[in-house]
């Protein structure tokens, strides 16, 4: 049961939220700018690194805001956690990966976003 | 009058009978027909001091916060810009939202629209009332936030999880803790509550 | 002097209560016990130590330890309450002894009870600012500092009473009080304190992220009395502390030499337990063996009960000050440098030496009749510097073997949190390398051996855990008498007493090494099957080594009693090629019975370390502890998540009619909703037959409440939903709803619905009923992540209204009685209009002309309070048309007769609006949510699987839905091959309209088969379906006006 | 007295140095790398090739999942490759001569909706015409098929019917990667464990060896079939993918004698359980929410996953749940898997087979194996190429995975 620090709440039991995936992945400016390979990192391709992940999070029970966050996913240590304008800390060097970085405008693919099911076997 | 349900309705015998009274005693109630008004605004901004002065109550600043008399109107803070007003003073009134909405939209020279949502949700959240030294402890069964009066003093009040049911749990006194889960969900979470209490119906017995 | 119970003056039995005497039953056999006894001590007490055989082999075994470790004593424990359910695979060392109890011996493996179980448990969530787990001396040491700074403090114990090993000993003091009586008292005191508890019977299963401790109450001694309503049987508690101290004491080693598992050989502490605790004797005549200190105080405990101890065989070459003063104090036999080989059972073991009748021998030198296999004697051997027997064997005559392989801290918690665990050279331990962040381990769990070291530790820890909360008090470490531990000689490994070399010894050349693996390896890269068979320990040109390895050997020296597994096994596995202990593990099963190794892992490394010539345990590497520490009844973490409380049923305010009229429900998400109202003596179809024509001919009500909706208001509300939805919304006049498509990115339909303008910058949107929550998620995700400048809110309003829809040619009719006030008529209130009314009784409501079924049709929308009093009244206003109340079996057939989609049931997450038959709804002029995705090479396909109609051709066949679709003339012969499929069967009625079944299916290239037969195998005979457009009834949309 | 799992085989495997270079590199020695490997022998004459892995064979996922067998998945592609996986299952244990306990007692998947019984009908019809045995079995079937389910309907779920598959069952996963690899080594394979793939060496846009914690090792092809870890490797090829990693977890109880002759998977409830030979009951249940690579997931989790088996299994009140633990699977937006070739030259992906890729294993191994030794990819992983979410011609199998829409 990870706690999770809610920028605006405080500190809350995870099952209190929903997780959203890469953090900083905007909506492209000009989708029919893009390639179909393009479109389809938009919507399928996210960053899934060992280590410091900027991600985003909803506290979907208590106020229902998005926030980013970065977690370690080895340790599951959240290293910081900081509202969805702002920019992504530099403290987690290559955290995200080769991934578009936004001015705080963000977006999950379907992946981010798929809720989680049962697992199939 | 007798038009309206509330939605525990039919569960007002049921919880009659399950509550103890006395040390180590919980009681359950339902709270009917309160005026709801759901608010959407910034606090600070003109919007919220329109609203504040429409309903003549401050909006909350923070997580936890209430606002306003516990007994009669009231306001608790959901979000940085979300708002629940209740008033268990009153039942509610058709058109409850017009006036605050109002405010919003009003179009006197000067003054202009403004950004914001107020409306009437009166019948969308039920107010169940558990009171009693074992409050706490029956909604410790379920809930994950820390209801020790340090961490939770009276006033307080936070949208979180009862059992599985997201609500809005407000410790309106000292001993009485007032939950709102949407009216849905009350049947099940009056059922929730009857078998939470048990436990204190035995140890007085 | 006779095994069994011992008087007070040789025990304090400090767990026991002698002034209440009890029976308990196992096997049948009645056995006297006290309160305070558990199953196992009560068995001693009564003269026996035998409990089931051994799982795989059948051997006889007997109690081993005194706690949750044990590995042999599994019982099934009868039903307590009748009819309630027995209970299985319960350690008889855990199980409390309670007057009637009644009790059986397993052979390792349970017996579950079909009953079920309707005993109740629950679950609670607190939070601490201290947790501390264990109230051992160390453990309470620390409550007692945290608590008395105001610091909020919670202290679990697994056992019925506070003192942990204090428990176990005698004679020692803290603070210059008798140890027990402290601990005692400390808890009495800081019981009182309004922000302190201490749980006893509570066991910490598992430690997670951030200081989350899950923890498994038991409620009392019984294990299963008729429990009061509510009052729990097993209560798991969820803790989240700010600063966990672990206390959680360590586990006592067996010891590894050959028929080491038989009945009488015991760990050392538990035999002590026995003694001082429950005041019983394991045995009368009883020889110890040690690699450290720490069964001297059970020597003496034991010499001044009165018990025979004729014998300590320590492996240390020297005795330390502390054996040489027990030693002495006691008269018994040390034999240095030395270990037990072997041990064996039978009358002529018994009559080659003995002063003492041996225990569980009656007098006549046979067998008590309840412990067969029990040691009669045990032989030891001088061992060498390498830790082989290597001198004459002796043998003396014993009744019980008590044996400490030395002390495993008890760190599954501390692991569970990823804390690191380094190898103690002079502790022959496992100790924590560093705490967790936010946690501490102290006394015996952190390798502190004498008690005032624990209580040090503690009393720190529990200030520093306080203080790093806020809270603030003198410290105050209670202090014990000092003992300084003599140092420890680990043994993992003992060989039988044949006279030749034990493993592990370095001068053994060609030995099962992993450095002459190496060698092999580096010197031939592509070594062959053959070579590395060498490699096998037992296997070398050694011929000596060759049959020190012989497995049959190893085959008595067990390892892990309860997976009867020995080091034959282990040698087996090394020698097909397994190197890591987690190989070793799986291969053998070693350390994953009931008891997860707690007394066998760490000697599972030592003996690995040992045939893999090694240094220590830990270059084998550790296994993994895994959550619960000890293992928990499926039904105590189900808690009160039963039957109606299991998941909630969410319901309209007009509930309480649907299920007065006899109405049949259906789960769509959370919610219950009437699927049918059948009448006496009606099934499903009749039903729904007429339903469907009491909306087709005259006038039906349904209870749609459970739609989602959501109000949204904002100056950029147009431009939002123009971006959420396919089609547009912007020029939407006020006052007018439209019907509008939801895609994800990918442009797959997700959701639908009707929105209606009410303001410039005010609408209302309804969602599907499933959909409702991710919709508002949806809105709200874009509007915060995306485009966070723009002026809108949501607000859901779902159940703030009830909405009960009326359709059918006469619903005008009873719309009209029912709000008088507007004009219902054709001209005045056009589809998709909405007025805002008040009803005949007073009611404000919201009426809205939409439709679902093709008919004419209403949605009268009221405050929820007033939802139950509108459907009265449009009841009694319809009764004059014969109103029909119908459910959502009947909504579908409507529905679908039109052609109309239900998101979920017609898509499945792969079709797009144009698939569907919705191109009108898709905008070309504007962008929104998915549209890019339309681009894409597979769905630009014009062959992808379109909506259509399916009309079975004999007018007859219902086809299943989800039932498959072929081309006419395909050969079904699936033993040939995949039979290609071009579609199914998304949704399938009888039509009372059409006087015939009739289905909405995705059809490849569908649009263009229009006319065209195909078939859908059914019942293994093919159906002939003939492709048609999916709306039936009314394409040209006349009946809406009515 | 209980019987004892049949005796393993003496001799696995040796364990050498890796060689300077082999013709192909499979890094990740689980059980798919393990089939490759196999198959790239077996059927391609490939021997001079090294497993790779970086801790203990076949310690991941291998060794984590519930062993749940079965092929009635509901898309052709999807039908065609598991069933093929199934028929070599139904050889492999003689064929590797290695009884694996591979065990066919059948498959059950719930139904507690309409449209979970509208989707088990879709489902079965397009098994039985993929040549999948399925049949779709009413609660008094379901109940003949494993007595011990709870099938009344005053539960807050009743079962309402269920797919049956009779020739799915389970397998001893341990034993299962041990077979292959006691085969492979025999045939010459080198199994290097304690070996950690680092980085990749490339001439051009080709690949030409790995770097690992134990020196270079060329390699004239390399195969990544390292399952939760495919991001973290690929990435340092240069390589992305469209795969997240989530922790699943699963859980045992202690030994109870039998009583459950089946396999039974709930996605409604989220809950799948079987009993193992040994006698433990197996229990597997929802992925965590969030990316983690820590092989441990949430209590709650566990504890919904209890309360669906209790509420289901009445019997299962008082069994007791011995030991919980977590893997990492490589989720997928459609929840099927990729078998492919990449953008670099000679180096391959066999990834995204998430919570339900052991089942796959021998076909994951043998569509692997052919892609891998021909340059391009077998008819049955045609399909499950990484440009399908390029066309967007995607294999959507969350209903048959579990995920509801
Ligand atoms: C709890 C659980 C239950 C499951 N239940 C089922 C089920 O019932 N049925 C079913 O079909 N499937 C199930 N699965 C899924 C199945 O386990 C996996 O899909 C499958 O095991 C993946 O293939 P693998 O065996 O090759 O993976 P793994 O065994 O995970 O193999 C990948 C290997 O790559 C290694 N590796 C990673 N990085 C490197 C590197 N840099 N260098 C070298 N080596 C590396 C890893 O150490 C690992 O050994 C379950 C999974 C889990 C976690
Ligand atoms: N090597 C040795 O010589 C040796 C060995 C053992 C004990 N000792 C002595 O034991 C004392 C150590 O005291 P201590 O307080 O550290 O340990 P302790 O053994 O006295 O107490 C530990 C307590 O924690 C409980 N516990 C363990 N795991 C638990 C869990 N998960 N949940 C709930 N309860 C749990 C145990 O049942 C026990 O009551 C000292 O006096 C020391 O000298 C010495
Ligand atoms: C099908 C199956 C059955 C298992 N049975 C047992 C068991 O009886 N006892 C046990 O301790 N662990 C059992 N395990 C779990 C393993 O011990 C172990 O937890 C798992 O391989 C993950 O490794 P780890 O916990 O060491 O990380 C089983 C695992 C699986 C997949
Ligand atoms: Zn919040």
């Amino acid at each position: 049961m990870l706690l999770i620090d809610c920028p605006h709440c405080g500190p809350r039991d995870e099952v209190e939220f929903h997780y959203g995936g890469q953090a900083h992945v905007p909506y492209p400016e000009d989708p029919y700018a893009l390639t179909d390979r393009e479109w389809a990192e938009f919507l399928f391709y996210r960053d899934n690194p060992r280590g410091p992940f900027a991600e985003r999070w909803q506290h979907s029970v208590g106020c229902r805001k998005w926030f980013n966050a970065v977690r370690d996913t080895a340790t599951y240590e959240f290293l910081e956690v900081y509202p969805m304008a702002a920019p992504a800390p530099s403290a987690g060097g290559g955290l995200t990966g080769n991934g578009p970085v936004g001015s705080g405008s963000t977006r999950s693919g379907p992946v981010g976003s798929g809720s989680a099911g049962s697992g199939s076997a | 009058m007798h038009l309206r349900r509330s939605p525990a309705h039919g569960a007002a015998a049921e919880m009659a009978a399950a509550s103890v009274a006395g040390p180590p005693g919980v009681m359950l109630r339902e709270i009917a027909f309160a005026p709801q008004l759901g608010v959407r605004t910034v606090p600070g901004s003109a919007s919220a001091s329109r609203i504040e002065r429409a309903l003549g109550v401050s909006l909350p600043s923070s997580v936890g916060e209430t606002t306003g008399d516990p007994d009669a109107l009231h306001c608790v803070w959901i979000s940085p810009d979300e708002f629940l007003t209740i008033d268990v003073s009153r039942t509610q009134e058709h058109g409850e939202a017009g006036a605050v909405a109002a405010a919003l939209d009003d179009d006197r020279p000067g003054a202009g629209r403004v950004p914001g949502q107020v409306v009437d949700l009166s019948g969308n959240r039920a107010i169940l009332e558990l009171t009693g030294p074992s409050a706490r402890a029956v909604l410790e069964k379920g809930c994950h936030v820390d209801l020790h009066p340090r961490a939770f003093p009276v006033g307080h009040a936070v949208s979180t999880l009862v059992g599985p049911v997201p609500m809005i749990v407000h410790r309106s006194h000292g001993e009485t803790f007032r939950l709102l889960p949407r009216s849905s969900f009350a049947q099940y979470t009056v059922r929730w509550l009857i078998d939470a209490m048990l436990e204190f119906r035995t140890i007085r017995a | 002097m006779t095994a069994g119970r011992v008087g007070p003056d040789c025990s304090p039995g400090h767990g026991i209560d002698r002034t209440a005497p009890i029976t308990v039953t196992v096997d049948g056999r009645p056995m006297a016990a006290f309160a305070g006894d558990t199953v196992a001590s009560a068995h001693i007490a009564s003269g026996r130590l035998s409990c089931g055989p051994s799982l795989y082999l059948s051997r006889p075994r007997g109690i081993v330890a005194a706690g949750v470790e044990e590995p042999n004593a599994l019982l099934t424990v009868d039903a307590r309450t009748p009819g309630g359910p027995s209970e299985s695979m319960l350690p008889a060392t855990t199980v409390e002894a309670v007057e009637g109890l009644s009790a059986r011996w397993l052979q390792g493996m349970g017996v579950l009870d079909p009953l079920g179980d309707d005993a109740y448990y629950d679950r609670k969530y607190v939070h601490t600012d201290v947790l501390i787990v264990g109230a051992g001396p160390a453990g309470i040491a620390a409550a007692r500092e945290a608590a008395k700074t105001g610091a909020r403090t919670v202290l679990v114990d697994e056992q019925s009473m506070p003192g942990g090993s204090l428990l176990s000993g005698r004679g020692e003091t803290v603070d210059g009080v008798d140890a027990v009586a402290w601990a005692r008292t400390a808890l009495e005191r800081l019981t009182g304190q309004p922000d302190f508890a201490y749980m006893h019977r509570t066991t910490a299963i598992g430690s997670y992220d951030a200081n989350y401790v899950v923890a498994v109450e038991r409620r009392a001694a019984d294990v299963d009395t008729p429990a009061a309503p509510g009052v729990p049987r097993e209560r798991v508690w969820h803790i989240r502390a700010k600063r966990v101290i672990l206390a959680t004491g360590a586990h006592e080693r067996p010891l590894v030499f050959a028929d080491n598992d038989r009945p009488g050989v015991m760990l050392a502490g538990a035999v002590r337990t026995y003694l001082n605790r429950y005041a019983v004797a394991a045995g009368k005549n009883i020889i110890l063996a040690t690699t450290d200190d720490s069964v001297y105080g059970l020597l003496e405990d034991l010499h001044s009960a009165g018990i025979a101890v004729p014998l300590v065989v320590d492996s240390r070459p020297e005795p330390s000050a502390r054996a040489r003063a027990a030693l002495e104090a006691t008269g018994a036999r040390g034999a240095f440098g030395a270990a037990v080989v072997g041990t064996s059972a039978g009358a002529d073991a018994s009559t080659e030496v003995g002063t003492s009748e041996g225990v569980g021998t009656s007098a006549d030198g046979q067998a008590d009749a309840g412990d067969e296999g029990r040691v009669t004697a045990v032989s030891f051997a001088p061992v060498d510097e390498f830790g082989r027997p290597s001198g004459d064997v002796e043998t003396a005559a014993a009744d019980t073997l008590a044996v400490s392989g030395g002390h495993s801290p008890v760190l599954h918690l501390h692991t569970q949190r990823q804390g690191r665990v380094h190898w103690d050279e002079s502790l022959a331990a496992f100790v924590p390398e560093a705490p967790v962040a936010g946690q501490a381990v102290v006394g015996s769990a952190n390798g502190a051996v004498s008690l005032g070291v624990a209580l040090e530790q503690g009393a720190h820890a529990g200030h520093s855990a306080a203080a790093e909360t806020g809270a603030r008090g003198p410290l105050v470490v209670p202090t014990a008498s000092a003992v300084a531990p003599g140092p420890v000689r680990p043994l993992w490994l003992i060989a039988a007493p044949h006279g030749s070399a034990a493993p592990g010894s370095p001068d053994r050349d060609g030995g099962p090494g992993e450095s002459d693996l190496g060698e092999s390896a580096a010197s031939d890269g592509r070594s062959g099957v053959g070579d590395s068979r060498d490699d096998r320990p037992g296997t070398s040109d050694d011929e000596d080594d060759d049959a020190a390895f012989a497995p049959e050997r190893w085959s008595t020296h067990f390892v892990d009693l309860q997976r009867d597994q020995t080091v034959a096994d282990v040698l087996r596995a090394i020698g097909a090629g397994m190197r890591s202990v987690e190989h070793i593990k799986r291969y053998t099963s070693i350390s994953t019975a009931g008891d997860q190794g707690k007394t066998s892992s760490v000697n599972a490394m030592g003996v690995i370390a040992s045939l893999l010539e090694d240094a220590d345990p830990a270059s084998v590497g550790t296994s993994t502890n895994r959550p619960p520490y000890t293992p928990v009844a499926f039904a105590a973490l189900a808690g009160r998540r039963r039957g109606e409380l299991y998941e909630p049923a969410r319901v309209t305010n007009i509930h309480p009619w649907h299920v007065a009229h006899g109405a049949e429900f259906e789960d769509v998400g959370q919610w219950k909703r009437p699927r049918y109202f059948p009448r006496t003596d009606e099934d499903m179809d009749a039903a729904v037959l007429r339903e469907c024509a009491a909306v087709r001919t005259t006038v039906g009500f349904q209870d749609v409440s459970t739609l989602g909706k959501i109000e949204i208001r904002g100056t950029d509300a147009p431009e939002f939903l123009n971006r959420i939805y396919t089609n547009g919304f912007a020029k939407l006049p006020v006052g007018r709803g439209r019907y509008g498509l939801m895609c994800g990115a990918d442009g797959m339909l997700f959701d639908d619905g009707v929105t209606m303008r009410l303001a410039e910058d005010r609408f209302l949107m309804t969602t599907t009923t499933g959909g409702a929550a991710g919709v508002l998620d949806w809105l709200e995700e874009w509007h915060q992540t995306e485009w966070p400048h723009m002026d809108v809110f949501f607000t859901s309003v779902t159940e703030q209204w009830n909405t009960i829809a009326v359709a059918g040619p006469r619903s005008r009719d009873v719309v009209a009685k029912i709000a008088p006030d507007i004009d219902v008529s054709n001209e005045a209130f056009g589809f998709m209009e909405f007025r805002e009314a008040q009803l005949s009784n007073g009611i404000p409501a919201r009426i809205c002309r939409i439709s679902f079924s093709g008919e004419l049709a209403f949605e009268v929308n009221v405050s929820a309070f007033y939802g139950l009093a509108a459907w009265e009244l449009v009841a009694e206003a319809g009764e004059e048309f014969d109103i029909t109340p119908y459910g959502t079996e009947t909504m579908h057939v409507l529905r679908a007769e039109k052609g109309l989609v239900i998101i979920g049931q017609d898509t499945d997450g792969t079709v797009t609006p144009h698939d569907a038959g919705m191109g009108w709804a898709v905008s070309r002029l504007k962008d929104f949510i998915g549209k890019r995705s339309f681009q894409r090479a597979d769905t630009v396909r014009p062959d992808r699987k379109h909506f259509v109609g399916v009309l079975p051709v004999d007018g007859v066949t219902r086809l299943d839905e989800g039932a498959q679709l072929i081309a006419a003339g395909t050969p079904v012969t699936p033993e040939a091959g995949p039979v290609p499929m071009i579609g199914h069967v998304t949704s399938s009625y009888v039509s009372a309209e059409l006087g015939r079944p009739f289905g909405l299916a995705l059809v490849e290239n569908g649009f263009n088969r229009m006319g065209e037969i195909v078939q859908s195998p059914v019942d293994g005979t093919l159906v002939d379906v003939e492709i048609t457009s999916s709306v039936f009834i009314d394409p040209e949309g006349k009946r809406r006006d009515g | 007295m209980a019987d004892q799992l049949p005796e393993h085989p003496a001799f696995l495997w040796r364990n050498p140095d890796p060689k300077p270079s082999y013709d192909a590199v499979i890094v990740g020695g689980g059980g798919h790398g393990l089939a490759t490997a196999y198959y790239l022998a077996k059927n391609h004459g490939m021997t001079n090739i090294a497993i790779l892995e970086r801790g203990w064979l076949a310690g991941g996922n291998m060794a984590r999942n519930t062993t749940i067998i079965r092929s009635n998945y509901l898309w052709d592609e999807s039908a065609a490759i598991y069933e093929h996986s199934i028929r070599l299952w139904e050889q492999l244990p003689e064929e590797l001569d290695y009884d694996f306990l591979f065990s066919q007692r059948g498959v059950l998947n719930l139904a507690h909706t309409l449209q979970d019984v509208r989707e088990s009908r879709r489902r079965v019809g397009a098994n039985q015409l993929n040549g999948v045995d399925a049949e779709f079995l009413d609660p008094d079937q379901v109940k003949e098929a494993c007595p011990i389910i709870n099938v009344s309907d005053d539960i807050r779920y009743p079962v309402m019917g269920a797919t049956y598959q009779p020739r799915a069952g389970i397998a001893k996963h341990d034993h299962v990667a041990w077979a292959f690899a006691r085969a492979i080594d025999a045939m010459g394979v080198d199994i290097i464990q304690n070996c950690e793939v680092t980085g990749f060496i490339k001439d051009g846009n080709r690949v030409v060896g790995v770097e690992t914690d134990r020196g270079r090792i060329g390699a004239g092809k390399v195969g990544l079939a390292a399952a939760g870890h495919s991001s973290v490797l690929a990435e340092r090829a240069g390589l992305r993918l469209p795969i997240q990693s989530r922790p699943l977890q699963a859980l045992v109880s202690e030994l109870f004698e039998p009583v459950h002759p089946t396999v039974v998977m709930s996605n409604h409830v989220h809950v799948y359980v079987s009993q193992a030979h040994k006698g433990e009951l197996v229990l597997g249940a929802g992925v965590d929410a969030y990316n983690g690579y820590g092989q441990r997931g949430g209590f709650h989790i566990i504890e919904d996953q209890m309360a669906a088996a209790v509420e289901l299994f009445p019997i299962f009140s008082r069994a007791h749940l011995l030991r919980t633990w977590g893997g990492v699977v490589d989720t997928t937006f459609d929840a099927s898997p990729i078998v492919s070739p990449t953008s670099i030259d000679e180096l391959y992906v066999n990834c995204g087979w998430g919570t339900g890729g052991f089942k796959g294993t021998p076909g994951a191994g043998y569509t692997f194996a052919h892609t891998m030794a021909t340059g391009s990819p077998h008819p049955l992983n045609e399909p499950f190429l990484l440009d399908r979410f390029e066309t967007g011609h995607l294999i959507d199998e969350h209903g048959a995975a579990g995920v509801a829409h």
